[in-house]
């Protein structure tokens, strides 16, 4: 019962994660073991009472769309509620292909929608925000446009290549900038937006009149400079993670193991839905161990685990050792196998290859359904 | 659609006394099991994995939490156009007072209506207190091929444990010739699991009649199985090979538990072509702490292990804090095992709390430990 | 999630036997109304489109068809992780009886344990017979805007019809000072609509003690409403500007859906912001046949029009033959009016025959004439 | 509860309804009234208790996946079943899109479904078919592949380019061709397959081999040219349309004005199931009437309707006057408009041009969204 309908953005053509994105867009990445990265914004979605939700797919979209198929699974009521699949029709890769050009195929289906604001959320980064309060506070200050950001001071390692915003004293945005990791102190840009319908129409009407390859941030960036528009920053705070490159996905993962901090994350009051598989709890045997790891169900634990995330239903044979390991569903580790510092993907099978050790500022990455 | 011609009624109506504090506040269909089930969760999911569509859970008994958890149809996938879960309490009607069940016989007496709306061919009884898998529609397929007007599923039990049972003794064929409850001295070692099928309108016949019999006590076992043998009608023994058991008790409860541990009991809950379905609960995956030992243990998401588990199963949310240790023990939902203290040979209810250094149980009693209540520990 | 802190409790106990022959089958919550719906798909669908997620469904009387059609959430979009419609009839507890609720208030006090497994802030009570659409969300917001204790929805009467309800005396600002039930001179003209919101925690208090008072009628009308103003409590009438018709009688339920047929009615369930869902049934969009003659007609799919229908409401899958006439009529879901036959100022009941030639109900007629059984035809 | 799953097809490259598929494929094609073609092939699926079904999708997947969006609508228990749609990445009309390269793609999927059978039924024809029953007989002849076909006797008129089926007497497979239109008899292939999951994998894996434009139906054609399986055809009975090109949509959403007919095909013993938009009941006015139609819930009719089929929540303003029409849904007909033999495509508004007639063998096409 919000004032505003949702979207749910893809990733953009810059940003782009070796190997996992091979097989699915970042939105379906496995994160904590049981969820996706896009049950995040879903169920902030979702807890806000946002009932109908558009999800932006460019690329490989199976997994996603199987993953959406109930809008149940994350608590959206199926009758008064919609969970709505979007698909460019444009190719994969190519430059036209922006969020702009994907909200202009569907911006017949956009003013059919009742709501009267727009609250925006990219599938690829990982925060918890009640959207209804941010809403709130849009309407109470007047602004045209409301973007989301955290405040780092570590963006000379991270978050490199993340929008950053420029503001005045009073928030308002004076440009949207890249990180180029110049600056320790900077406002990463959530690529999260508030407004009304009718702005978000005409500024997508505008910005394709504008430059057929112009995205959403460098529209209401445009926008900012000009100053044709009220822009303004919302400061957000508590966990705030990018999946956006190989490195920050597993160094995401494996931030987890601080476990406080992690069910501070995951907390009753604000539930982060996602898909069940129904699988049986995990099994550790006589010869099993584990230690300082979050384990998914469905697993079987006849070796050692160590500093690592487990996905559901892996197995892991008598004599493996897995240490600072991110290995994702159904993965099999066999008898003897010792990885150190990798990312298995799902349903990969490691078995004759009996060693992979990787440095953990250069963890390794085993494709998905290989067979080592 | 043209296929499903059953309809299965699961009784869950039963109090469960001998489960003790544990069916205080829900009844015994609705106790925790395995981790992250419920008991009912078996029936229920047999049924969704043998293509039934319609199961109707007969309830009575403090069922507020039995009846809500079993009328959410979505979590055995029971709700499409043609399926559901229907709780099916006593209800008043416009020629009768409103009337407990008397029977399991007149459970499904009073529900005739209900099923007439379906007007299955076939009615499947259940029991909602055992833990099995199993699939009703290869029980069907040998029903009809004997022609059967009613199919008993039996298990073998030892032969000296048979007169805790009501034994079917049948021909070579499986015919049953003879019900014996609980025979002092028993012909055969084929117990009723209470699991029935019958021809509906051969069943809807002598439940019709039964209620109007003021000699009878309503019950399948005494009254309806008995009244098909004496009129000569076809009844047949099917025979179940694997896990099955009635967690009528504390021990018997624990043991389930227990078997899940086991290579060769039989009870394999990680079965992706037979999977048990159960409530969904969000939260993060089980943790394994930095100092915990896990060993032979059953863990399930939500858990917090920072002490030691050996011999265990470990309920959604169940926490062991440093230093604790928990041995031959079943902790329930939510259980928490406080710094140091020692946990042996235990069922600890849901949510209750086992304070700092606290002892509980031993490993040389004879029964199983039912810790029901919070336990104090050093200050 | 955070916001939804409501739970509805909708009362569809009673027997309707101003219904005659209408709810000699089902409950008269379960009655077809308005083509495709059912009645309580009104207030279960006003909880949906408002946010509520927890509904509960009290049933009583004859309430198969009722309990199994209202458990199905889905229906309403109620079926996700956190919502649900939940079905409560009299049960069976450990310390109590089996006892059929004995009037409004007990019929809640006797889920206090369903409630209290939610929690809830704000509890509201709603009428399984009422034909309207409302938004609660709106009237909870004015409950909280005035710091209320309990807030009615009251809708204006014509004065002199007023001495028929239950009556609200309020002052200028809407607080409410006075109730009186079917007062014989009315001092106001708003009537209440028999929805609540109370405060749960006051309610829940005041459920309790009125459990264990000997002269009460467990009413909230008669006992909860009059105690809470005695006790000085902060009392609001929200008033509800629009459609609201009490379908009580065979006169009225006709009468609302004839209503359908108004332009200035207000009842428009035509209106994509707020949908009635209800169940859906497979089958053709209605056909109207090459000499049929509709003409302000209310119709739904499955239809088959050959005959003439002329201010009429014509539920799913009814037909009306070649030749026959239906004028100012409802036909009720299957019901065949055979070629010749006229049908006028009737309301036909679910699945009739009125066969052909036959003639039933008058244009003069003062009552609606109740057609409840097959009506012979020429030979 | 079922030993095969089931896979539904998309239309091949050469069959092409202009208008109404540049905005949706053939599955998703609006039929009588309420339905979209592809409820046919799906609730076929579902009675026959096929609860494992991939649909795949070439091109505008948005429609149908909003369709297919919950298995529930179509009876497929949601725990137990699983309704998976699958996406081609190549290029929409490029000759390599090809059914069997989309099966390639994911033929990893398909070898870890359990089930020993596939039941291939295509999206675009309507027809009603027991597949249970159609699967015992293929067990029960011992063929490798049953192909189901209809008997026509119009084939010089109707079914044109549709694959005909050329049998031996004991209705063995001896090739598949094509109905150039020759003949009055033909037997018409209805791109319907019985056979064992291993021969479906074989049959998928050679011909990729043997030719990357290769489709299912050339592959199985020419294994029936050099005997390499036991291909046997089974004949078809009863209703069976397609809607392979305009005229042909048209015509079959009119003939179903035979009632009798129609209610036939749309038994309650064989449900078809469809999504439900929660309609009201149409609403009659003064001024409205309607002969000889069939007319969706949700409408409101002031003007006049004759031989049509009306789709859900259309409207039809005083004056109106339409003839011979297939109405698509949510279209609005203005006042004093008067149409004859046309498609009207859903939310079209038709309101400024007062008369657009065609003839009956060359019906006109009003495009979705257009405003007359």
């Amino acid at each position: 019962m919000s004032d505003a309908f949702g979207i749910i953005t893809s990733s953009a053509n810059h940003q782009r994660v070796s190997g996992l994105q091979d097989f699915r867009p970042m939105g379906a990445f496995s994160f904590a073991g049981r969820y996706r990265v896009i049950d995040f914004p879903l169920s902030n979605m979702s807890n806000s009472g946002i009932d109908h939700i558009q999800v932006y797919v460019r690329e490989n979209p199976r997994s996603l769309i199987e993953h959406l198929s109930s809008g149940s699974s994350f608590n959206i009521n199926s009758k008064k509620g919609k969970l709505q699949v979007l698909f460019s029709n444009n190719n994969t890769n190519d430059i036209y292909n922006t969020d702009v050009a994907a909200f202009s195929q569907n911006l017949n289906i956009i003013e059919r929608i009742p709501e009267k604001y727009v609250v925006i959320a990219p599938s690829y980064l990982i925060y918890v925000q009640d959207f209804s309060d941010l809403l709130r506070q849009h309407i109470a200050s007047g602004a045209d446009i409301t973007c989301l950001y955290h405040h780092v001071t570590n963006a000379k390692e991270k978050f490199l290549n993340c929008n950053v915003l420029n503001l005045n004293k009073q928030k308002g945005v004076i440009s949207i900038d890249y990180n180029r990791g110049t600056a320790k102190e900077r406002n990463i840009f959530m690529s999260t937006y508030v407004m009304a319908k009718d702005i978000f129409v005409e500024l997508v009407k505008r910005s394709m009149a504008y430059s057929s390859v112009y995205t959403l941030a460098q529209a209401v960036g445009k926008a900012a400079e000009t100053g044709e528009y009220d822009i303004r920053g919302i400061a957000h705070h508590g966990y705030f993670e990018t999946c956006s490159n190989f490195k920050s996905y597993f160094d995401a993962n494996l931030d987890l193991l601080n476990i406080e901090e992690s069910q501070a994350l995951f907390s009753k009051e604000w539930p982060i839905y996602t898909v069940t598989t129904d699988s049986a709890p995990t099994r550790y045997f006589e010869t099993g161990s584990a230690k300082n790891s979050l384990i998914a169900n469905g697993c079987t634990v006849k070796g050692t685990v160590e500093n690592s995330v487990i996905g559901r239903g892996v197995m892991i044979e008598e004599g493996a050792v897995i240490r600072n390991c991110v290995v994702l569903a159904y993965a099999k580790i066999g008898k003897d196998v010792h990885l150190e510092n990798q990312v298995v993907d799902k349903w990969a099978q490691i078995v004759h290859t009996k060693e992979i050790v990787s440095t953990p500022d250069n963890p390794g990455y085993i494709k998905r359904e290989d067979i080592l | 659609m043209s296929q499903s011609t059953m309809l299965a009624m699961i009784l869950a109506g039963g109090r469960g006394s001998r489960l003790k504090d544990l069916t205080k506040k829900v009844a015994k269909p609705a106790v925790s099991f395995g981790g992250k089930y419920r008991i009912i969760d078996f029936p229920l999911s047999n049924c969704a994995n043998s293509g039934i569509d319609i199961v109707g859970v007969l309830t009575q008994y403090e069922s507020v939490l039995l009846n809500s958890y079993a009328a959410a149809g979505r979590r055995w996938g029971l709700d499409t156009k043609d399926s559901g879960v229907f709780v099916l309490p006593p209800r008043e009607k416009a020629d009768a007072d409103l009337d407990v069940y008397r029977g399991t016989a007149d459970a499904i007496s009073q529900n005739i209506d209900f099923i007439d709306t379906y007007n299955p061919d076939y009615l499947l009884i259940l029991s909602g207190d055992h833990i099995y898998k199993m699939d009703y529609s290869e029980m069907l397929a040998f029903h009809k091929e004997h022609n059967a007007d009613a199919t008993i599923a039996v298990i073998p039990v030892p032969i000296k444990e048979a007169s805790r049972f009501g034994i079917m003794n049948t021909d070579e064929q499986g015919r049953i010739e003879e019900f014996e409850e609980k025979p002092p001295v028993p012909k055969s070692n084929l117990a009723s699991m209470g699991i029935y099928i019958f021809n509906w309108k051969l069943l809807r016949k002598m439940l019709v009649a039964d209620v109007k019999n003021p000699e009878s006590h309503h019950d399948f076992g005494m009254d309806i199985i008995p009244g098909l043998l004496n009129d000569g009608k076809s009844l047949w023994a099917y025979k179940f090979e694997g896990y099955w058991k009635d967690v009528g008790t504390i021990d018997s409860l624990w043991e389930a538990n227990m078997d899940l541990l086991k290579d060769k009991s039989g009870l394999d809950l990680n079965d992706n072509t037979w999977k048990i379905y159960t409530e969904d609960v969000a939260g993060l995956p089980q943790y394994i702490g930095p100092e915990a030992n896990v060993n032979r243990a059953y863990i399930t998401q939500g858990c917090v292990i920072e002490g030691d588990v050996t011999n265990s199963v470990i309920f959604t949310g169940a926490r062991v804090e440093a230093g604790a240790k928990v041995v031959d023990s079943v902790l329930m939902p939510d259980v928490v095992v406080e710094e140091g203290a020692v946990v042996t040979r235990t069922l600890a209810a849901d949510g209750i709390r086992i304070g700092k250094g606290a002892v509980v149980g031993s490993a040389d009693s004879e029964n199983i430990t039912l810790a029901a209540k919070n336990v104090k520990g050093e200050e």
